[in-house]
């Protein structure tokens, strides 16, 4: 069974300098309350992973946490550019950003077959594309019966890998529902994993669309109602729209983004 | 009734989109479009977001690609790896619809970096789903606003394959859908040249000039023999439009 | 949208003489009336396909409907053998039937292929087994990152799928629920696919732990009350375990197979 | 209590069983070892159940693999693809518990055929999920009725693999899990040797003569140098199992 821990606590036991980390969340349900835990307790030279990188992703590489990124799309969605983001890539700043980047199908698949317990996936994809120039993490592959070429790519295993849920149970059972993204298999691809959730119930009652990840294959559970924000929890919460347009200009500027980060240590 | 070069850009989009056509949408102009469609004469277009909706049914615009309205209008709600694997990668999509920060004139898009990779001028929010959309939906169209940093002659970055330099790419390639085979701007329709996949000005706006339409591409531009100006949105696409954008 | 059919137009429309057949369905909604159809319509050469064929392929088996079998575990769930299906194999009566041998893990994996469009997957499967002596439908392939060897088996992609299901809605979109089996992938996987349902409502309310086909990915949907008897549709029926009993006695000998099968006709 | 040797077997089984162990079950007697585990000392026990039911609770002996019961009482349902994948590939399955047609000295498990597989004398099911249990989960139990029929020098058919050929099998195969640590029969139990991997006798059970072993046996049986003899079924135990086998 999961452990349930708090939310400082459990970033504390599982989080380390140097790991590679997935908060993993497809715009709904995205663990931010726990990305800024990270910040709080100033890990460093992690490698983040994300198929869309946002908010909190620019918060993590302005704060200077990450040393790599592993993405298929990065921005804040309905708004703009991420400008901690950018200012990284393009100025180095606040320090070398290493990325590595793929297409929503090639890492949605590396999740998959990290899951698996398989080293690679396959998949139609990338022909043609310069993304394959940038980078030694996709290639081809032959068909064994039909001898037709196709494009692998290597599985991905977090050490650690974070998520936000609506509730889970005293055993750490986890459930899920609404747009369920790419988060049981990027749960179930990592050493480690920390689930938040919006509270912590007796009984998960059956609920339609809702999936359960057993608490045995979760490392730890913490209750952080509204963990999600400024994303949203169906059922518990809505989409803070504001947040993320003010977020443009206190991220498009270093000295604004050192005040928010100021503020929120 | 008055209305701007976007809407007309929109309504000629939604136009594009057949009934029951099961179309790979993103957020922003091709949601606004399919969602347009759905309103008109296309009721029962599947609307298939990457975040795991399978024929969504919003009743306003969604404000991003996971918006909790496409999960609870959508026929079934299935995971990303889904999406792609079971959905998109087999060839169920009919119309992948795609927006672009560059196109270039083989309809090649780049949504990755301005400049060069390593040292770019402007990094892009990059891929998400457009490359194998483009490479497995039966057809893509573009909607994209037509000036000359989005119309180049070569994109920076091939981050979606159009038709790579000209006729038989695709085919060498063994890409299996078609490629775009529309490009919807502000200012006109453009389409590939059945025979060097040229992309070409086939129909133009109201009250735009061939010569305003030149000026916004980054090469020189090939037009149809035959130009027909598009036809206005009407009165009922205007205000189903309009209604569908103030709706919360 | 699926077409709304008799389960006998169906059948007439979909199944034809040597299609490669997959009527799936893990002890949970097989889709027996289906099959029984198919022998009424005397379908000769077909290749059937299925995870756990049991009574209804043994149906068609003795009824002369089968020269191949793709399969994986071949039995009658809690009593014991399928006597036609041995009698075909061991005395080729009522005539020779060939067989493609397989493990439930590289059958899985098989449909998901199919479903996905790949010409293969991956999986850890078959290794030090005598199985892939017996086929050339299971080879080793080599992860192009890690040199790892694993083992490759080709997409199947049946002719037609058949499943039963608990109901559809008049655009024929499919609810099912419960133990989900493989149905969902033989479906997406096939070029031309069936459903039976137990019935067609109005409007498919949700329902905890169902998943839906869209009726766009379906071809025809008939409506056969009881279709899976005598298999279950959970909250429609229960299994009818004395007709599995039964089916010990009927199929042990040709003879009283022979009057079944009058019968049936 | 008097008891067959069936109970015996079965409680044998059960007591092999840690209390949260995940473990991932055949129908038939693993299925009702399991579930008495679950009744008396280990009541956390995870039953996995390859028709895609993760944590089921069944008050009842499920009839068949598909058996309601199953999904009902399930932490959570999936579908069969993911039980392989996601589930049993990665090893996260501590004990894979299963029967067998025959087995042979090295543990190497037969369902496929007896005789020659073009032209069996017996044709068994087949191979079901049994080889990749075989070969991923952690441990590997085996119940089987001792009996020469059973229990043959070499397997006809290799369906799934326990040490194959003897030490060093698994390790040059690069097989993730152990391989079968313990065989439990009506007879005793066996368990390979450390250095050889054949199956020695390590208990016997109360009331069974060695020599009633060695004939049941198709090989000469080893038998380990101290064979204490296994306790005999308690009262509760088999209180708790004949209410199992009772329960509808």
């Amino acid at each position: 069974m999961a452990e349930l821990l708090t939310l400082a606590e459990a970033v504390r036991q599982l989080v380390r300098d140097g790991d590679t980390v997935a908060l993993e969340g497809f715009t709904h349900l995205i663990p931010v309350a726990a990305g800024q835990e990270i910040i709080r307790q100033g890990r460093r030279d992690l490698t983040l992973v994300r198929m869309t990188p946002d908010i909190v992703y620019d918060q993590l590489i302005g704060a200077g946490c990450a040393r790599k990124l592993v993405f298929s799309w990065g921005g804040n969605p309905g708004v703009g550019s991420l400008h901690r983001f950018r200012d990284a890539v393009q100025n180095a700043w606040p320090a070398r950003l290493e990325i590595e980047e793929h297409s929503h199908a090639g890492m949605a698949n590396r999740y998959v077959a990290g899951a698996s317990g398989l080293p690679f996936a396959v998949l139609r994809g990338y022909v043609g594309t310069d993304l394959v120039h940038q980078t030694d993490t996709i290639k081809p592959i032959t068909c064994p019966f039909t001898g037709e070429t196709l494009t692998a790519v290597p599985a991905l295993n977090p050490d650690v890998t974070v998520v936000h849920a609506q509730r889970a149970d005293r055993e750490g059972n986890v459930q899920i529902w609404g747009l369920l993204g790419v988060q049981k298999e990027a749960v179930l691809a990592a050493k480690r994993s920390l689930v938040t959730v919006e509270e912590i119930v007796d009984r998960l009652d059956p609920k339609p669309g809702a999936i359960t990840i057993p608490g045995w294959a979760v490392t730890c559970v913490a209750e952080v109602p509204g963990g999600a924000h400024p994303s949203y929890a169906q059922d518990y919460s809505e989409r803070d729209n504001t947040y993320y347009q003010e977020w443009d200009a206190i991220s498009r500027d270093r000295t604004t983004f050192a005040t928010w980060l100021e503020k929120l240590k | 009734m008055t209305y701007t070069s976007d809407e007309m850009m929109t309504v000629a989009a939604a136009r594009s989109l057949d009934d029951r056509a099961v179309c790979f949408v993103g957020i922003g102009l091709p949601s606004t479009a399919a969602n347009l469609a759905r309103r008109l004469h296309a009721p029962h277009l599947v609307l298939i977001y990457e975040a795991g909706a399978v024929g969504a049914k919003p009743d306003r615009l969604p404000l991003s690609i996971g918006d909790g309205i496409l999960g609870e209008t959508a026929d079934a709600v299935v995971t990303v790896p889904e999406i792609f694997n079971y959905w998109l990668q087999p060839g169920r999509i009919d119309v992948g619809f795609l927006g672009a920060a560059q196109i270039d004139k083989f309809g090649n898009i780049n949504t990755t970096v301005v400049g060069d990779y390593a040292d770019p001028k402007v990094r892009l929010p990059g891929a998400g789903g457009a490359p194998e959309i483009a490479a497995s939906a039966k057809e893509v169209l573009v909607i994209v606003r037509q000036n000359t940093r989005a119309f180049v002659e070569k994109v920076d970055f091939v981050t979606s394959v159009g038709y790579g330099d000209g006729a038989g790419y695709r085919e060498r390639l063994g890409l299996p859908g078609k490629g775009p085979v529309k490009v919807i701007t502000d200012l006109g329709i453009l389409e590939p040249d059945p025979d060097t996949r040229e992309l070409t000005l086939t129909a133009i706006h109201p009250g735009v000039s061939l010569d305003q339409v030149r000026k916004a591409t980054g090469w020189p531009l090939r037009v149809a023999d035959d130009l027909p100006t598009t036809q206005a949105p009407t009165d009922d696409q205007l205000r189903a439009l309009r209604a569908l954008k103030e709706a919360k």
